[in-house]
């Protein structure tokens, strides 16, 4: 199999010993089939044991892989070294506090994510007895497509608004309140309305669309989004209409 | 463990540089100038149009100018982006269900150009083309 | 968190871009540059026939939102623009924009009231 | 710890697995000369459509024993990662795999350049899961008072020498919230387990960090060892064992635990170190490989992923048990048994194909 040199070029930082991060160049032997997270693993396994990275599954499934590859956010285990130039560069996630070389702090998205509530909230519980939820394949087609996501974060990477202003919820959060919004066994929507429907939720949005550019699953966040929007919208006018209602 | 997350500047004014999407994103944007300032002529015209006939020759003779159509090209060209940006999201926005199906996202993007090219031709045939 | 009043302008912003989406180009066409660089007669704006359209109540109207809704679309969407170009006065920009709006909507519908 | 599920088809180089689905919606099995080689191993007639538990609607242990013997008769393809047989999807069309199979297409396409439209898709064996672990009750506690384990490091006990796809979901599910439940009613109780035995293992498991710290001797990688035990559990332990290729893997696990002595950190940072992270994974790693073999060793029969050359029979006179490997530092694990609990599954002839019927 044919082998070719690229050199990766690496953001380092180790907060004992940095003051900031520095970059620093590895060469490798990239096999022809190989992504970018295998010559991230040639690195650490032969050239640099210090190096320190997330990944797991390598089939882009976990989602946990994320970095900025040339500048893009993209899964390292989804992006081909043939698809790339020589010199790849290789940074930890945009819009998150580095933790050390390309581990990022993710804490802030995990508590994004637990604000929109992101479970069925159903009518009422049901016993096991009383047998199963049904479900049509139409209502399940409603929000099928948001169920794909994995938690990879890249859309936040991307998202420019988030990067100014980090109160905003967020793409992958929204998107999923949207999915359990749409879903016809919940009836949470009302539940996660402030959160969403508030200046930091939807409405911070600008409709960039980078978010959608980037999800390796096509989720779609920023369709999600707008589709909130107008929902909200709605329900806003239609709130001022019947003001007794419970909001 | 002494844990120090580093935070990497955003630039405030320049980000929109550092990817040819978001530089789209920013001409999307900034088409809302030419818009706005289109429609304060459209104002402009309605007042001199009020004034009586000779106001509103002497704002039809100050189109002409040179200064007036280079503006107008300009505006055009952000407007027809404008509509081309804003048509192109609308099955993210608005999608069509019919049961298990979705209407394909170029069916509702391509109604929306049709009913544009109506709209144009009919704006088109009034004004005596 | 508080729901957000966002959903008063941004219906604005929203039937605003569609309005302008489907007729600026055209408007621009006609107004600014068929006419004048000789492509379309001057008849096309001439006083008599622009007088009719205004003077006419559905004309009135339409020309009215024509000029009433982009110029809300335009006033919001430069509100966010200011913000991605780094002007964080968010409230002095909203005066401005919305204001901007408000007076361009005022006097239009001074000027079809007049006619 | 004997029984590891193989499964049937992975993609070559990556071992990323193409989905049971893609058999189910009627894909094909077929070695280098294009022929269902699975109808040879009991598992026909090899009928034009898909029909469960039977040819490539099998089992994963027999699908993957099929491919040991294909092998062997030289009748799989050789490519740079390896041996490969064929999953045909070409005959569902395009259609039909972009609507049920998107995510194979995608994966197929990516990682081995084969688009399966047009181009049957290259697979193998990969291993997949243990069906033993750490032993728990059915709350999910285990023998250590204090501490609950659930998913595929725990053995609860649903799966027996063989486990069905999707079984993971239960795992994680169910005796995930059983744990968490169990776990934060302990918590509650406000009783302390901090008795003095247990204080010496804890400052026993920071040693153990601190040695490799302080470690300064030898050079070996954890990369290096990691892949020779990769090496020798695959060809001494894999889809089919022997008293003799097992005894040969146990001297190289106990060379490669010796040898881990002699693993030295290059990291030394307090964040996030994953060359600490690796290596302490690597010496649990080499534990269970040693619990593996060991009581693949001691069971001399054959039974669901367990497959001895040397005791092809299935023995439930003597083995229908589970194996229990207790920690031994430093040498090999000590195993005893414990009977199975036999509910409403009787053990039974596994009888596949649709030639029976």
């Amino acid at each position: 199999m044919n082998e070719r040199h690229v050199d990766l070029e690496i953001l380092r930082y180790d907060p004992e010993t940095d003051e900031e991060p520095a970059f620093q160049t590895y060469r490798v032997p990239c096999q022809e089939d190989w992504v970018v997270l295998d010559a991230v693993n040639y690195v650490k396994d032969v050239l640099d044991r210090t190096l320190s990275y997330r990944w797991s599954c390598h089939m882009a499934v976990c989602g946990s892989c994320g970095m900025m590859i040339n500048g893009e956010p993209m899964l390292s285990c989804k992006a081909f070294v043939r698809d790339m130039p020589d010199r790849i560069r290789i940074e930890p996630l945009a819009n998150f506090p580095i933790e050390r070389d390309l581990v990022v702090v993710t804490d802030d998205f995990m508590d994004k994510l637990a604000s929109v509530k992101p479970y069925l909230i159903p009518r009422e519980e049901k016993a096991i007895e009383d047998g199963a939820h049904v479900q049509t394949p139409a209502q399940l087609k409603k929000f099928k497509q948001y169920t794909l996501c994995i938690n990879c974060t890249l859309c936040y990477a991307a998202c420019p608004q988030y990067a100014h202003d980090q109160n905003f919820t967020g793409p992958a959060a929204l998107a999923l309140a949207h999915r359990y919004n749409l879903d016809s066994q919940d009836v949470g929507r009302g539940a996660r309305e402030d959160v969403v429907a508030s200046n930091a939720g939807i409405w911070e949005c600008s409709f960039v669309g980078a978010c959608s550019d980037v999800c390796p699953h096509e989720v779609d966040p920023a369709g999600a989004i707008q589709q909130t929007k107008i929902a909200s919208t709605v329900d806003y006018f239609m709130g001022l209409l019947t003001p007794e209602r419970d909001r | 463990m002494s844990r120090r997350p580093y935070r990497r500047a955003v630039s405030t004014t320049s980000w929109w540089l550092a990817r040819p999407r978001y530089i789209r994103y920013m001409a999307r944007e900034v088409s809302c100038v030419f818009i706005g300032a289109y429609t304060a002529v459209v104002v402009v015209g309605l007042v001199r149009l009020s004034d009586g006939a000779a106001a509103w020759g002497a704002f039809l003779e100050s189109l002409q100018a040179p200064v007036s159509v280079a503006f107008h090209l300009l505006a055009l060209a952000f407007a027809l982006y404008h509509t081309v940006t804003w048509f192109n999201v609308t099955p993210k926005a608005m999608p069509v269900q019919f049961g298990e199906a979705q209407l394909p996202g170029g069916v509702i993007i391509g109604a929306h150009y049709t009913g544009w090219a109506l709209v144009s031709a009919l704006v088109l045939f009034l004004a005596g083309v | 968190m508080a729901r957000s009043n966002k959903p008063i302008v941004w219906s604005l912003f929203a039937a605003g871009g569609t309005v302008a989406a489907f007729i600026t180009p055209v408007m621009i066409l006609v107004t600014g540059l068929a006419v004048a660089v000789g492509l379309l007669p001057a008849e096309a704006l001439a006083y008599d026939r622009m007088l009719a359209l205004v003077q006419n109540p559905l004309g009135k109207g339409l020309v009215f939102l024509a000029v009433f809704l982009p110029a809300w679309h335009a006033a919001h969407r430069l509100r966010i623009t200011a913000h991605d170009f780094g002007i964080r006065a968010d409230v002095a920009v909203m005066a401005v924009c919305y204001g901007l709006a408000a007076l361009a909507s005022v006097i239009a519908a001074f000027a079809l009231f007049r006619v | 710890m004997e029984f590891v599920q193989y499964h049937p088809t992975g993609l070559p180089g990556t071992g990323i697995l193409i989905t049971e689905g893609s058999r189910g919606e009627g894909g094909i099995l077929v070695n280098k000369d294009g022929y269902r080689y699975l109808q040879d191993y009991g598992l026909g007639p090899p009928d034009p459509w898909p029909r469960n538990k039977a040819m490539e609607l099998g089992p994963r242990d027999r699908l993957s024993q099929a491919f040991w013997h294909e092998n062997q008769k030289g009748r799989t393809i050789d490519t740079p990662h390896g041996d490969v047989v064929h999953l045909d999807l070409r005959h569902l069309g395009e259609k039909r795999i972009d609507e049920c199979l998107p995510m194979i297409r995608d994966l197929a396409t990516s990682y081995v350049g084969v688009d399966p439209v047009h181009a049957p898709i290259p697979v193998r064996p990969v291993v997949h899961y243990t069906m033993g672990g750490i032993d728990t009750d059915i709350d999910a506690k285990t023998r250590i008072e204090g501490l609950f384990a659930a998913g595929e490091c725990a053995c609860v006990s649903i799966n027996g020498a063989n486990r069905l796809g999707s079984n993971s979901l239960t795992e994680l599910l169910v005796f995930g919230a059983r744990a968490g439940l169990g776990a934060a009613r302990l918590a509650e109780a406000e009783v302390s387990h901090a008795d003095e035995a247990a204080i010496r293992e804890q400052a026993a498991a920071g040693d153990r960090v601190g040695r490799l710290f302080r470690n300064t001797g030898g050079g070996e990688s954890v990369a290096g060892l990691r892949r020779e035990m990769n090496a020798t559990m695959e060809s001494g332990a894999g889809i089919y064992r022997t008293e003799e290729s097992l005894s040969r893997s146990c001297a190289v696990m106990n060379d490669i635990r010796r040898r881990y002595a002699d693993v030295v950190l290059e990291d030394k940072s307090n964040v996030y170190n994953t060359d600490l992270i690796q290596a302490l994974e690597l010496d649990a790693m080499i534990d269970i490989a040693g619990a593996v073999i060991v009581s693949a060793l001691a069971r001399r029969e054959s039974r669901g992923a367990h497959q001895r050359l040397d005791h092809e029979r299935r023995d439930d006179e003597a083995y229908l048990k589970h194996s229990l490997a207790h920690y031994v530092a430093g040498e090999d694990p000590t195993i005893d048994y414990r009977d199975v609990v036999i509910t409403r599954s009787e053990p039974g002839e596994r009888v596949y194909g649709g030639a029976h019927k």
